[in-house]
């Protein structure tokens, strides 16, 4: 009977315990950002997709080494190059991203040994057509430049 | 509240609990025979995201491989790269050095807390309370804050590396944990208060789904689900890797063998694991974070490897087949959950379809881990 | 022009024949659908209506208790039993013999008839002492007068309790 | 019978109107108190502090196209929802919110209030068993059994009540308290009576309105995470719109109950206090209750359908018998 | 120390056991070379300890098909828990091997690895399901992905993959 | 307007009784299930009740006696609607059936 009688005045407390914090909680401010109309920064090591690094003049690095497109485990990377006369190094014709496989891993940007690839901050990727997320690097950095 | 049954055969009937149920959180089928609200028998059909990690690893070189892990398992991932790389260095004789070791295991512990969260908010969300899984995300994504930080991402992460890490932590983030310490720990008591206490939680979880310590041997089952079947198994502890030997944490094991045995055992974890980054920030040595001849491509001898990590939801082990070339002969990924779960089936038969539904929570279940 | 607007009196009277319309519609669907479910749906619109057709007779106490009784009570047995024992009712429905349908119209058809013609032929005598319907006066009554009876009722309840507990009773934790 | 066309008219307009509104404007108060509870801010995107989300969300709920699973029972399947609502909307004719504001002054205004909830139950179990689906049919004969269990300790309860007022006029119930915090029924210091447990059967009563109206914590009707949505899974549109306001004014009644049964109706907790109108104090109170509905349950966890029988049997119906009795000899002696 | 005690029991399987341990002890100490060495014969069936900190277990035993429920039976009755079961497929070899991972709850570390090898034309197993009832959904795995039959298992459908399945994804020569 | 006073009048509820009445009988016959045979009975309890109301109302020299009759019926009905369900349910378990002329054991 005593235990019976505890019983309830033990859950009833418990009850009014976990009432007060639910009510401590009520009145503390929110803590959620209204997204579209605040956002936040992104980090520094934020890992987007990648992007190619243009030199000043908004050449991009890229010496088509192939190492990122050897690296990636999903193959995502397609890039080609050739070699213009006059010049030492290879440059840049193309640079597509499919980014409909990519992991984000970053296999492509630790392989790369010049400087030439970095991730973007580009986190609102949705889209209804998929075409949307073949990526032209080439043509971003342009974008980027300009 | 189990019952015997007495069968009857034609007055059960089929339950189809899943794969789009809000219960199973994810794509998860258990198809039970039902007597009324009594579940007679189970049988849980997993499969519907499988990807062949395995496959992926013999196809893959050993660093093109790492990601995988992560997208193993969402909640937790570290602790299954953790292992992967253990496993790796362990085979190709890659030396670690002890800054690089002591970020994983706080980077590890954190994502266990984190982990441990979203498990205890899915849980009581589980059992119809709406709030603490609000309350629980706040303290992760502070977590994930931090980790995104130095990670770049926020869920998977692929932070280490062959002999390493990717990346260095900073002062900013030693600061914050140790802001994240107290802080957490103010909230564990408010959790206490609100859900651990709770009269209607208690009179749930209080002897529900008995788990004997026979029934988690014969399934391997690990992590909270044998520590609260009075079962003193932790990796950290009975096979101890990394530095874990070089902290002071105890493993909680509680003998009640019933879900809130389950329930404190998790959250008597995240306590451990604060004091385990806790020391950890204390003991971090100063250094480099990347072995000065990493090797830049990846070839362990013939043979084969076994590693074992405990990661948030348990016992994993990953067993490597080496035919010393750069690609993996056959990689096995044993995952914690999918002994957990196995032993659903058995378990749930003679429980209300509400209890067997609170058992499965305390299991913290991810999906895709099971099917891997 | 000349429809006059219907007044309190007029009101009442529709009100009184929608009730009964709810009583004979239900009663029809109760007898005559094809599955038991509905039936016990007829069954409810009935009480419904009859309730409504008590609060007429001035008894309101006695039009409540008919919808927390029958409506909240009865019918929701019925369901469950249904539910419980008749999965494929809807199968089992028809003319059961040849002879039981128009057999049961003579029968009710004759039953309706008797009781019709008693009805309008008897002579009743009408009292002017209309009852006040005062749960009071019941519940006096009920504790003098038929003290006995309503003992016994409830007694008979909790006979009908326990044993259809045990009827019912599967013994799971034999 | 004094009912004129004007008056039962105007009553009914009034009550659909107040039902409607209250539903709709609740799921608002419901889900800002949730977000504020939770750290968030809730719907706050349409019109000032979201105040326009209710009705917007109406015109999506009767835009959509309403579906009927094959294989239901087409005609129980379409009057379920409505036998859902229809029951709140004419208990309300027959609920005072002040001394002169009622629509239609019953003698027996407590019972015809269990009368017409008694509707609901059986509307739960039309639709779980017409929607063909397992989940339905669980969810429905749950939220039966739970509605039977939770209706004794309730009468148990009125009629302590009724047996100090001597009277089930709601009216008459709140007369008998006026007079100050003091003589409310939720704890009768004076009013001839000293019951010290009326306190305890104000939340015997509070406890077991909630469990009538299937709210948190005792949802198990629509248990989310066991039976997907209960008994409205398979109701889209406004089938399920009549739902959700069915259970908002089932809500509203209760809190209404308990305010006339316990809180003094409209009386002003202070006599000092009796200047501001008694429909205000009634409004207060009331949405004060239903504030505390929606602050249980968005704090405590579900029970389980074993935790809520026991609860029922073993601990509400002997406290309420118990006062009862206790009461009753009090009324001899005093 | 329970190693010793694992070996021991496990020794009854192998009838001459003073030649074949004594040659799998000096094997050990000897690292990889050796091992390598080792690896290019086909191994013959017994008993190897193995370095823990290389290989990360204790135990390696190698049992004909035959054996391998009296090993297991062995195996539980000193109180090991099943963590995994899992196949290799040997493509040059033109043999399967299924390994089974076990552990141990207590301090008393011993990680044992029965591995057994099976013809890869016919393979079949006898199942380990009335010893470990753990092991149903692991051999239901290692039949999805090697096609290995599990002979008296209970309820041998595919797990993993479409329950129609009729590929075995992990054998080497398979093309998706 | 005549039709509109009815519900002063004692033959129409008379005759509503008797309607209840009949139509239960007609259902008691042609029902085949038990619980449609239950359904009937509770039709014809209810058209007793509704003369006993309304000669309580119309006729009775002391107006209480017909509603306390009325109440003892209700709960007749439901302690038989308890009984007899917990009866259908039983044979259900037993005979998988709760057809009345399957239960052909019943007569002995």
């Amino acid at each position: 009977m005593v235990t019976y009688f505890s019983e309830i005045i033990s859950g009833l407390w418990s009850l009014v315990l976990g009432l007060s914090v639910t009510f401590v909680e009520f009145i503390r401010p929110n803590v959620t950002v209204q997204y579209p109309y605040e956002k936040l920064e992104m980090p520094e090591r934020f890992r987007g997709h990648i992007q190619l690094i243009g030199d000043e003049e908004g050449r991009p690095n890229c010496i088509v080494c192939m190492m990122c497109q050897r690296a990636c485990p999903s193959g995502c990377i397609s890039l080609s190059g050739k070699k213009e006369e006059g010049q030492k190094k290879k440059t840049l014709n193309s640079y597509i991203l499919d980014f409909t496989t990519c992991s984000l891993c970053g296999s492509c940007v630790e392989s790369c040994n010049f400087n030439a690839l970095e991730y973007s901050k580009e986190y609102n990727l949705a889209s209804t057509r998929k075409e949307d997320f073949i990526i032209d690097l080439l043509k971003r950095l342009e974008e980027q430049n300009s | 509240m189990s019952v015997p049954i007495r069968l009857q055969p034609d007055e059960t009937f089929i339950l189809n609990v899943g794969p789009q149920h809000p219960a199973t959180h994810g794509v998860l089928r258990v198809k039970m025979e039902m007597d009324g609200e009594y579940i007679v028998s189970a049988e849980t059909v997993i499969g519907y995201i499988h990807r062949m990690h395995e496959k992926m690893g013999e196809i893959k070189t050993y660093p093109q491989f790492y990601m995988n892990l992560s997208r193993m398992d969402y909640l937790g991932a570290l602790g299954y790269s953790h292992g992967h790389v253990l496993l790796i260095e362990k085979a190709a004789g890659i030396e670690v050095p002890e800054r690089a070791e002591y970020i994983r295991a706080i980077t590890v512990e954190l994502n266990r807390i984190a982990s441990h969260l979203f498990w205890f908010g899915a849980f009581v969300m589980d059992l119809g309370g709406f709030s603490p899984l609000m309350y629980a995300l706040q303290d992760r994504e502070y977590i994930l804050d931090m980790l995104e930080r130095i990670t770049g991402s926020r869920l998977t992460y692929s932070y280490y590396r062959f002999g390493g890490l990717y990346n260095d932590i900073d002062d900013q983030f030693i600061e914050s944990v140790k802001k994240f310490i107290p802080r957490m720990r103010k909230s564990l008591k408010k959790y206490h208060k609100l859900v651990t206490g709770n009269i209607i939680f208690r009179k749930r979880l209080e002897g529900n789904a008995i788990l004997s310590k026979e029934t988690c041997r014969k399934y391997g089952a690990s992590s909270a689900v044998a520590r609260g079947s009075g079962i003193n198994y932790d990796v950290r502890r009975n096979e101890p890797y990394s530095v874990y030997p070089e902290f002071n944490f105890d493993i909680p094991v509680y003998h009640e063998c019933d879900s809130m045995a389950r329930y404190k055992v998790r959250m008597d974890e995240i306590e451990q694991s604060l004091r385990i980054i806790e020391q950890g920030i204390a003991k971090l040595p100063d250094g480099p974070i990347m072995p000065k001849k990493a090797p830049k491509i990846i070839k362990p001898p013939k043979g084969d490897y076994y590693q074992a990590v405990e990661t948030a939801r348990g016992n994993f082990g990953i067993r490597l087949v080496s035919d010393g070339t750069k690609n993996p002969y056959r990689l096995k990924l044993r995952s914690p959950t999918y002994s957990n779960m196995h032993l659903f089936d058995e378990t749930c038969t003679g429980l209300l379809i509400m209890d067997a539904l609170a058992f499965m929570g305390s299991l913290d279940l991810v999906i895709p881990e099971i099917d891997r | 022009m000349n429809v006059p607007l219907p007044n309190a009196d007029h009101l009442v009277g529709i009100v009184f024949l929608i009730m009964i319309g709810l009583t004979i519609t239900g009663g029809v669907i109760a007898c005559n659908a094809n599955r038991l479910v509905r039936a016990v749906a007829g069954l409810v619109v009935c009480f419904v209506g009859v309730a409504g057709l008590y609060y007429f007779l001035n008894s309101p106490f006695i039009a409540m208790m008919q919808m927390l009784i029958y409506v909240g009570a009865v019918a929701v047995t019925i369901s469950f039993a249904i539910m419980f024992a008749a999965p494929e009712e809807s199968k089992k429905h028809g003319p059961p013999g040849t002879l039981a349908g128009p057999f049961g119209l003579i029968t009710a058809g004759l039953l309706f008839g008797g009781f019709t013609l008693l009805a309008l032929k008897t002579d009743w005598q009408v009292h002017a002492k209309i009852n006040d319907g005062s749960v009071e006066t019941m519940g006096k009554l009920l504790l003098t007068e038929y003290a006995m009876v309503f003992e016994l009722i409830s007694i008979v309840l909790l006979t009908a309790i326990i044993g259809a507990l045990i009827i019912a009773r599967r013994g799971r934790s034999s | 019978m004094e009912l004129t066309l004007l008056n039962v008219v105007i009553a009914v307009t009034i009550a659909i109107g107040f039902a409607a509104l209250n539903a709709a404007y609740l799921v608002w108060a419901e889900r800002r108190g949730a977000g504020r509870i939770q750290n968030r801010p809730g719907p706050n995107i349409n019109g000032p502090l979201g105040l326009l989300q209710p009705p917007l969300d109406g015109i999506k709920l009767m835009a959509k196209q309403l579906i009927i699973p094959g294989g239901a029972d087409k005609a129980l399947f379409i009057a379920a929802p409505v036998l859902a609502m229809a029951p709140a909307i004419v208990s309300f004719v027959t609920l005072p919110f002040s001394d002169t504001i009622i629509a239609h002054n019953l003698n027996i205004g407590v019972l015809a209030i269990f009368a017409f909830a008694s509707l609901g139950g059986i509307s739960l179990l039309f639709a779980g068993w017409s929607s063909r689906n397992k989940y339905a049919v669980m969810s429905s004969v749950r939220a039966v059994s739970q509605a039977i269990a939770y209706e004794i300790p309730m009468l148990v309860t009125v009629i302590t009540v009724v047996l100090i007022t001597g009277t089930m006029n709601l009216m008459e119930i709140v007369e008998a308290q006026k007079g100050g915090i003091w003589n409310w029924y939720f704890f009768p210091f004076t009013s001839g009576l000293y019951n010290p447990l009326m306190t305890m059967s104000f939340l015997i009563f509070f406890i077991c309105a909630l469990a009538e109206t299937n709210r948190a914590p005792f949802d198990l009707g629509e248990a989310e995470s066991e039976l997907v949505a209960g008994f409205h899974t398979e109701y889209g549109s406004m089938g399920f719109g009549l739902f959700f306001m069915g259970e908002y004014a089932n809500i509203v009644i209760g809190s209404c109950l308990t305010t006339l049964l316990f809180l003094g109706g409209w009386d002003a907790p202070l006599p000092v206090l009796s200047f501001i109108p008694g429909v205000v104090w009634f409004l207060i109170k009331i949405y004060l209750i239903i504030a505390t509905i929606i602050w249980i349950r968005w704090t405590f966890p579900r029970t389980t359908i074993y935790g809520l029988l026991n609860l029922s049997w073993k601990i509400l119906i002997p406290l309420s018998l118990f006062n009862l009795l206790l009461t009753a000899g009090l009324l001899k002696v005093v | 120390m329970i190693v010793e005690k694992t070996r021991k029991a496990l020794e009854a399987l192998f009838p001459q056991p003073e030649q074949e341990e004594s040659s799998a002890e000096k094997i050990e100490p000897s690292e990889q070379e050796e091992a390598e060495q080792k690896e290019e014969t086909p191994r013959q069936n017994g008993i190897i300890e193995r370095d823990y900190s290389v290989h990360g277990y204790h135990l390696d035993v190698q049992v004909d098909p035959a054996q391998l429920y009296v090993a297991v039976k062995i195996i539980d009755e000193l109180d090991y828990f099943i963590e995994s079961i899992t196949g290799v497929d040997w493509i040059k070899e033109n043999q399967m091997e299924v390994i089974y991972d076990f552990s141990r709850y207590d301090f008393d570390l011993c990680r044992v690895v029965i591995r057994t090898r099976i013809d890869r034309e016919d393979p079949k197993l006898p199942t380990i399901t009335p010893i470990y009832a753990g092991a149903n959904w692991h051999e239901r795995e290692t039949h999805d992905f090697f096609g290995i039959k599990f002979e008296g298992h209970p309820h041998l459908i595919p797990l993993l993959l479409p329950e129609d399945a009729d590929f075995h994804p992990l054998l080497k020569d398979f093309k998706a | 307007m005549e039709i509109l006073s009815l519900y002063n009048n004692l033959n129409t509820f008379l005759i509503i009784g008797a309607l209840l009445f009949s139509m239960g009988v007609y259902g008691l016959v042609t029902r085949r299930t038990l619980i449609g045979m239950l359904i009937a009975a509770e039709l014809i309890l209810a058209g007793a009740s509704i003369n006993f109301m309304a000669f309580n109302r119309f006729t009775a020299p002391d107006p209480q006696v017909g509603q306390i009759f009325t109440l003892f019926i209700m709960a007749i009905a439901a302690a038989e609607a308890a009984i007899g369900l917990s009866i259908v349910v039983a044979i259900y378990r037993n005979y998988k059936s709760i057809d009345a002329e399957d239960l052909v054991e019943l007569k002995g």
